[in-house]
């Protein structure tokens, strides 16, 4: 076991690396912003010395290093700081947010894979059929249909036309479990389309490359029933690879989610985000950022352990091959 | 008594995209059992394919398309259901294969690969079968093999894993093993442990193995009887003395001469057949060795010679076999 | 003498190649669909009926007519203008993030495949700037640079260059193993002409196809980011602000969402078939 | 062939530091253990071995293609180790390679006339339209036409390409030509044309050869001396005739009793040789064949035998070398049917 002991430290290390790569990326942005917050906190007629007091408060004049170490060690506590229009902590208002975008990019992700990795073993498994043009067919739409034209075309199909589902607004899980996937219905379907489709072609194309591997002729030879061919010997192989794009494909949902959310006016992380740029809101904006990527680093921190978990010769090698 | 697999008029085509290729061209041989049968040729002359074709790996549905017999035990193995045939594969004929380190699935350990093979034949209790898993890496001679049992792969050594893989094909006593170049990876010294251990295996069960290689020292070291392929076709075929002493068929010929061996003396150029092979598709009507060969003429290129019984289960195929006596 | 040999001998060794390009029909489909694309978009004065900016209120919301092929928007404005116009700045908004993104990336990954002290600083950065969702990343650097068109670009290199080293690391690392390169080596050449003469032609196949690709995706996200307000700033017509004015009056002219949609996903898929050819014809198996 | 020595290596080693940690020592792969050997002009010394015995790395140190960790390497009498910058180019020039995969050592998106003339411009050699007649007399001399000058590697087989690699070797004029396994990826009807084409070139130009391969019949068909390496060490070193009719270190014995004769008349009596090679992370103690040897004492366990001149340029590396060989029997390849396969 302490292979898998000395694999997972590699990793731990691998990310701590990242996240601090992370957050001075995120800092300079921050920092690249021109204007004052402290005026623009206080208005423009506010007297000269208040606005000087508020910037000393804000520590904005301090050295940056100072600012990023102090900014670091506040977000480790959970303090990201105050918006500068709603009167509340960013953290507060993340986790008002929070719940409305965790509920969609989960279940579309689910969605998503459900549809996606089946749709792809099956397109790999038969070549050149007509199934498998049909995902390829499919697939291509789902990456080629921005997510945000599939909401307005679902709203005008489902919502106008239809009329069978609330063409905007959201309900939470305790508001009823029916009326609450009335609401996500929509968003979550436009949303799993582009992730089921990149999922989708990167499965036919990684069990494409397993089925033809000398293994599975191998198995063939010991008289193995196609089925756990399929299942047990080409899965197994091609499940780190698929593994890392649902890793890699979460971070586009994040912003898939946003986008979807704006056009569905759910209040998610992405409205708070829209109406933080409008306002030019930076603590929140940049908190926002931070959040989705430790997100980001944390799934594909998962992704990095099932590597091992699934395939031994990882363990040795300690990155993903 | 009849043979252990008779292989009738074996015939290949693949359907590609520039049209369909035959790799195999009517090929038949007959293997005895406990008898060492080697097929030789150089790459591309279609002898791996003869023996995919046999246990049928190719998907029947897109790729391949197979005719004449190959009767094993009596049942023709090209005409059984694909069920049938799952039956057959593993039990009665199994095969090796050249690189076990990408014949052998990666992320299973070695026990868990060849139990499957015994659970696909056997019903067997968990703790039986890991036995004799066990037992049968011991036969191939793997050291300590209750802890090999568990190892993967790539934690083995190359003449390690092809007895892992060894063990996996004869774990359920098959009649007929098929070794396609099971040494040709392998380093000369562990190349001739694996190939002593085959030829032991084969008495003890009894077995009838059709080795498949290039390697000329290899079949004339191990097999009784051989087959000399040339593009798809059956160029030579007899026991292996008379192929190595009184070779008939002029590329055969060619062949053995162009190995530098004992007798070639150091430095004088090497005897050398002219030329290269051509791709399938381009091969002429006549004799497919046609415009390499020393004695050809017009009729050669045009008359495809037949293959001719030499006598004392000699044949060679060639319109030319009076000049070429021993 | 051997001059007259060595010219044929070049002429028919080109036709062989262009008879393998033209052999690509995938590759070839996403061609042709970008260059009727590209057409458009040059054509955009001569197709559109009055400018993209034209306003006049009095026939509002129009259904698409022989005057105006696609109708007009909520203040008047001739939609197939704004749309080929907003071809146009998409397209060059994509192109240059592609083209910028690209090369930085490519000498990125190639200078961090070569050289392993390269390798990890730039790798770390990289993998910190990939674990940013692209688009926030994108929209967070535009609130903080001001908006516009320059600045989307500038921000979309930042979120796609990473993945274009990632490529070209990975295509590097192997080609760097073959052993032509331990051959030119051995020949005495330098590291420039190794890893400039040699290994970058290699790679080359793979970083095209990840260009059409971000191509592709970085219209989506510009289109996405003048959606949530941040992208090319109004009156501009990119696709984006386009399809945002068509959200608010898409229960009523369901047109002003749906034509410009449609162009927009033409250009997308077209830059995708192109891609999925390339990458199908430099793969060696897919003969 | 000539008495001046082109290249001598003395007591090079090169060891490579693995990333695993044993017991807190970075463990060292000895890849090449203290080699020395002889190359005159014109002849063909010969390094075999089985993988993994360090045979490739000595070529490509001895070229300083990798820089060796011990010992002296010199070429035409003077030390190269400390060649730098231009020096080390021109060195480069009179050394040349070819490679074992004829389907890798081509640039794939080159013309191979490209490929021909390269080192020639890497080296400021003539103008372009003389860059191209030497290209082009190169590509005749190994067997190809000219018309094929503008064609792609892909167009070519695997011999084919092989003698493009020559081609780009020779073109500079090299004084030694190490190759590496050229002939082991190839067809047996390739493999003789091909050695065919370096037999001619080296009688032809004078060019010595430092040849690897494990094939033992190829290295006793083309090399004039042979050295026989395991785990890193150079374990016998003789004239080729003497090696196969007397072998004197028991490795090399059971090397020559496994390879496999291409006549079932002659049977080559089996020297059992147990389990595999020592994984050279830690080598065995003492003489590193000791635990697979048939005559092994104690003695060969605790100290690394010394290197002795059992015969005028025959060295054994091993304590009982003499006594072994007076015991090797006359030729240990015996006339009668080969029993194994027979039925």
């Amino acid at each position: 076991m302490c292979l898998m002991l000395s694999y997972l430290l590699k990793r731990l290390f691998h990310v701590v690396t990242t996240l601090l790569v992370l957050s001075l990326i995120i800092f300079a942005v921050l920092h690249l912003t021109p204007g004052d917050p402290a005026r623009i906190m206080l208005g423009p007629e506010a007297p000269e010395e208040t606005v000087e007091a508020l910037r000393v408060k804000l520590g904005v004049k301090d050295p940056l290093p100072l600012q990023y170490i102090r900014w670091v060690g506040n977000a480790l506590r959970g303090d990201l700081g105050d918006s500068y229009f709603r009167n509340e902590s960013v953290a507060s208002a993340v986790g008002k947010h929070l719940g409305a975008t965790i509920a969609l990019s989960v279940w579309s992700q689910l969605l998503a894979i459900l549809v996606a990795v089946p749709a792809g073993v099956y397109a790999a498994k038969n070549k050149g059929g007509k199934v498998d043009a049909a995902v390829a067919a499919g697939t291509l739409a789902g990456i080629s249909v921005p997510s945000f034209l599939f909401s307005l075309i679902l709203i005008l199909i489902f919502g106008v036309w239809l009329k069978w589902l609330p063409a905007s607004g959201y309900k939470t899980l305790s508001q009823g479990i029916g009326l609450h996937f009335r609401y996500i219905a929509l968003p979550v379907i436009s949303l799993a389309f582009m992730q089921a489709s990149l999922i989708a072609r990167i499965t036919r194309s990684t069990v494409a490359d397993v089925t033809s591997a000398e293994y599975i002729k191998t198995a063939l030879a010991k008289g193995v029933p196609g089925t756990s061919i399929m299942f047990k010997h080409a899965l197994r192989n091609a499940f780190n690879p698929i593994l890392t794009t649902i890793g890699q494909t979460f971070g586009l949902l994040l912003s898939g989610a946003s986008v979807v959310e704006t056009v569905f006016n759910i209040p998610g992380l992405g409205q708070l985000m829209v109406s933080s740029i409008l306002k030019r809101d930076y603590p929140v904006i940049q908190g926002l950022v931070l959040i989705t990527s430790l997100v980001y680093v944390a799934v594909n921190l998962v992704v990095d352990l099932l590597y091992g978990v699934v395939d031994p010769r990882v363990r040795v090698i300690g990155e993903n091959a | 008594m009849a043979p252990l697999l008779r292989v009738d008029g074996l015939r290949t085509e693949f359907r590609t995209l520039r049209g369909s290729v035959t790799a195999v061209d009517g090929v038949s041989f007959e293997v005895e059992a406990g008898q060492m049968f080697g097929l030789v040729g150089e790459s591309g002359c279609g002898k791996s394919v003869t023996s995919q074709s046999i246990m049928r790996l190719y998907d029947e549905k897109k790729l391949a398309r197979h005719s004449g017999k190959a009767i094993l035990d009596g049942e023709d193995l090209l005409s059984v259901s694909q069920k049938r045939m799952r039956q057959i594969r593993g039990r009665d004929i199994s095969m090796i294969f050249q690189d076990a380190l990408s014949s052998l699935n990666p992320v299973f350990t070695i026990g868990w690969q060849i139990q499957e093979a015994l659970k696909m034949h056997q019903k067997l209790g968990k703790r039986e079968s890991r036995e004799r898993a066990i037992e049968m890496l011991r036969l191939t001679g793997i050291p300590s093999p209750d802890k090999r049992v568990d190892c993967y792969p790539h934690e083995l050594s190359g003449g390690m894993r092809q007895r892992a893989m060894i063990a996996m094909a004869l774990v359920c006593t098959p009649k007929l093993l098929i070794a396609d170049e099971p040494t040709t990876a392998l380093d000369v010294t562990i190349q001739a442990q694996i190939m002593e251990m085959i030829v032991d295996l084969k008495d003890r069960l009894n077995m009838g193995v059709l080795l498949i290689t290039h390697d000329l020292g290899v079949v004339a070291q191990t097999c009784s009887r051989v087959v000399v392929m040339y593009l798809g076709q059956v160029v030579e075929e007899g026991d292996s003395c008379d192929i190595f002493d009184n070779p008939r068929h002029p590329y055969t010929i060619g062949l053995l001469r162009s190995v530098p061996s004992v007798s070639t003396k150091k430095g004088d150029p090497l005897p050398v057949i002219q030329g290269s092979v051509p791709p399938l598709d381009k091969a002429g009507a006549g004799c497919r060795f046609a415009d390499r060969c020393p004695l050809a003429d017009e009729g050669c290129k045009i008359e495809p010679p037949a293959l001719v019984d030499l006598g004392g289960g000699q044949k060679a195929r060639c319109r030319k076999l009076d000049l070429t006596g021993g | 003498m051997s001059e007259q040999v060595l010219k044929e001998a070049r002429r028919e060794q080109r036709k062989v190649m262009l008879g393998a390009i033209l052999g690509q029909r995938v590759a070839l489909a996403g061609f042709f669909i970008m260059v009727l694309i590209a057409l458009l978009a040059i054509l955009a004065p001569v197709l559109a009926p009055q400018g993209p900016y034209d306003i006049n209120p009095l026939d509002r919301l129009l259904p698409p007519s022989p005057k105006h092929w696609f109708g007009t928007d909520s203040l008047g404005r001739d939609l197939l203008a704004r749309t080929l116009y907003g071809l146009r700045i998409s397209l060059t908004v994509g192109g240059e993030t592609a083209l910028l993104s690209t090369v930085i990336g490519l000498a990125l990954g190639l200078l961090s495949g070569y050289f392993r002290a390269v390798d990890n600083v730039v790798m770390r950065i990289c993998e910190g700037m990939m674990a940013i969702p692209p688009m926030l990343l994108a929209i967070a650097l535009v609130a903080a640079l001001g908006s516009s068109s320059e600045n989307v670009v500038l921000s979309m290199c930042v979120a796609y260059m990473p993945m274009v080293a990632r490529v070209a690391r990975a295509s590097t690392l192997s080609v760097k193993e073959q052993t032509f390169i331990e051959a030119i080596k051995s020949s005495g050449a330098g590291w420039p002409r190794v890893l400039f003469g040699h290994i970058a032609p290699n790679i080359m196949s793979p970083v095209i196809v990840q260009a059409t690709y971000i191509f592709a995706s970085a219209i989506i996200i510009e289109a996405a980011m003048s959606f949530l307000g941040a992208g090319v700033p109004p009156p501009d017509p990119s696709l984006g602000n386009v399809l945002y004015d068509a959200k608010s009056v898409i229960f009523k002219a369901w047109w002003t969402t749906v034509l410009p949609g449609l162009v927009m996903v033409l250009t997308v898929l077209g830059l995708n078939i192109l891609g999925d050819g390339v990458r199908d014809a430099m793969d060696p198996s897919g003969k | 062939m000539g008495e001046k020595v082109v290249l001598e290596a003395l007591g090079v080693s090169k060891f490579f530091y693995a990333r695993t940690k044993k017991d807190g020592k970075r463990q060292v792969v000895k890849a090449v253990d203290n080699v020395s050997f002889k190359v005159r002009e014109n002849e063909t010394f010969s390094l075999v071995g089985e993988s993994g015995c360090g045979k490739s790395t000595t070529g490509r140190t001895v070229m300083r293609l990798l820089e060796p960790t011990e010992g002296k390497v010199l070429f035409m009498g003077e030390n190269i180790m400390d060649r730098k910058g231009a020096s080390l180019k021109q060195l480069r020039r009179q050394m040349q390679m070819i490679f074992q995969d004829p389907y890798s050592s081509l640039n794939p998106r080159k013309a191979i006339g490209r490929i021909i003339e390269e080192p020639l411009e890497i080296h400021h050699i003539g103008n372009a339209s003389e860059r191209r007649e030497m290209a082009i007399s190169a590509l005749k001399q190994v067997g190809l036409r000219e018309d094929q000058f503008y064609r792609y590697p892909h167009e070519f087989s695997g011999g084919q390409k092989q003698r493009i690699g020559i081609a780009r070797a020779l073109i500079l004029e090299p004084k030694i030509l190490v190759c590496d396994e050229p002939v082991s990826a190839l067809d047996v009807s390739i493999q003789s044309q091909v050695l065919n084409l370096l037999q001619e070139i080296k009688d032809s130009s004078g060019v010595s050869l430092l040849f690897i391969s494990h094939n033992m019949s190829v290295i006793r068909y083309i090399s004039d001396r042979v050295g026989v390496m395991y785990l890193g060490r150079i374990v016998e070193e003789c004239e080729t005739a003497r090696l196969f009719r007397r072998p004197g270190h028991p490795y090399t014995k059971a090397l020559l009793s496994a390879v496999p004769e291409p006549s079932p008349n002659l049977r080559t009596e089996r020297v059992e040789l147990q389990g595999e090679v020592p994984s050279p992370l830690d080598p065995p103690s003492g003489c590193a064949f000791h635990n697979r040897c048939a005559y092994a004492t104690p003695l060969c366990s605790a100290k690394i035998p010394e290197r002795q001149e059992v015969e005028t340029e025959h060295y054994v590396e091993c304590h009982y070398a003499k006594e072994l060989l007076r015991v090797s029997q006359q030729s240990h390849v015996l006339a009668q049917p080969a029993v194994m396969g027979r039925r």
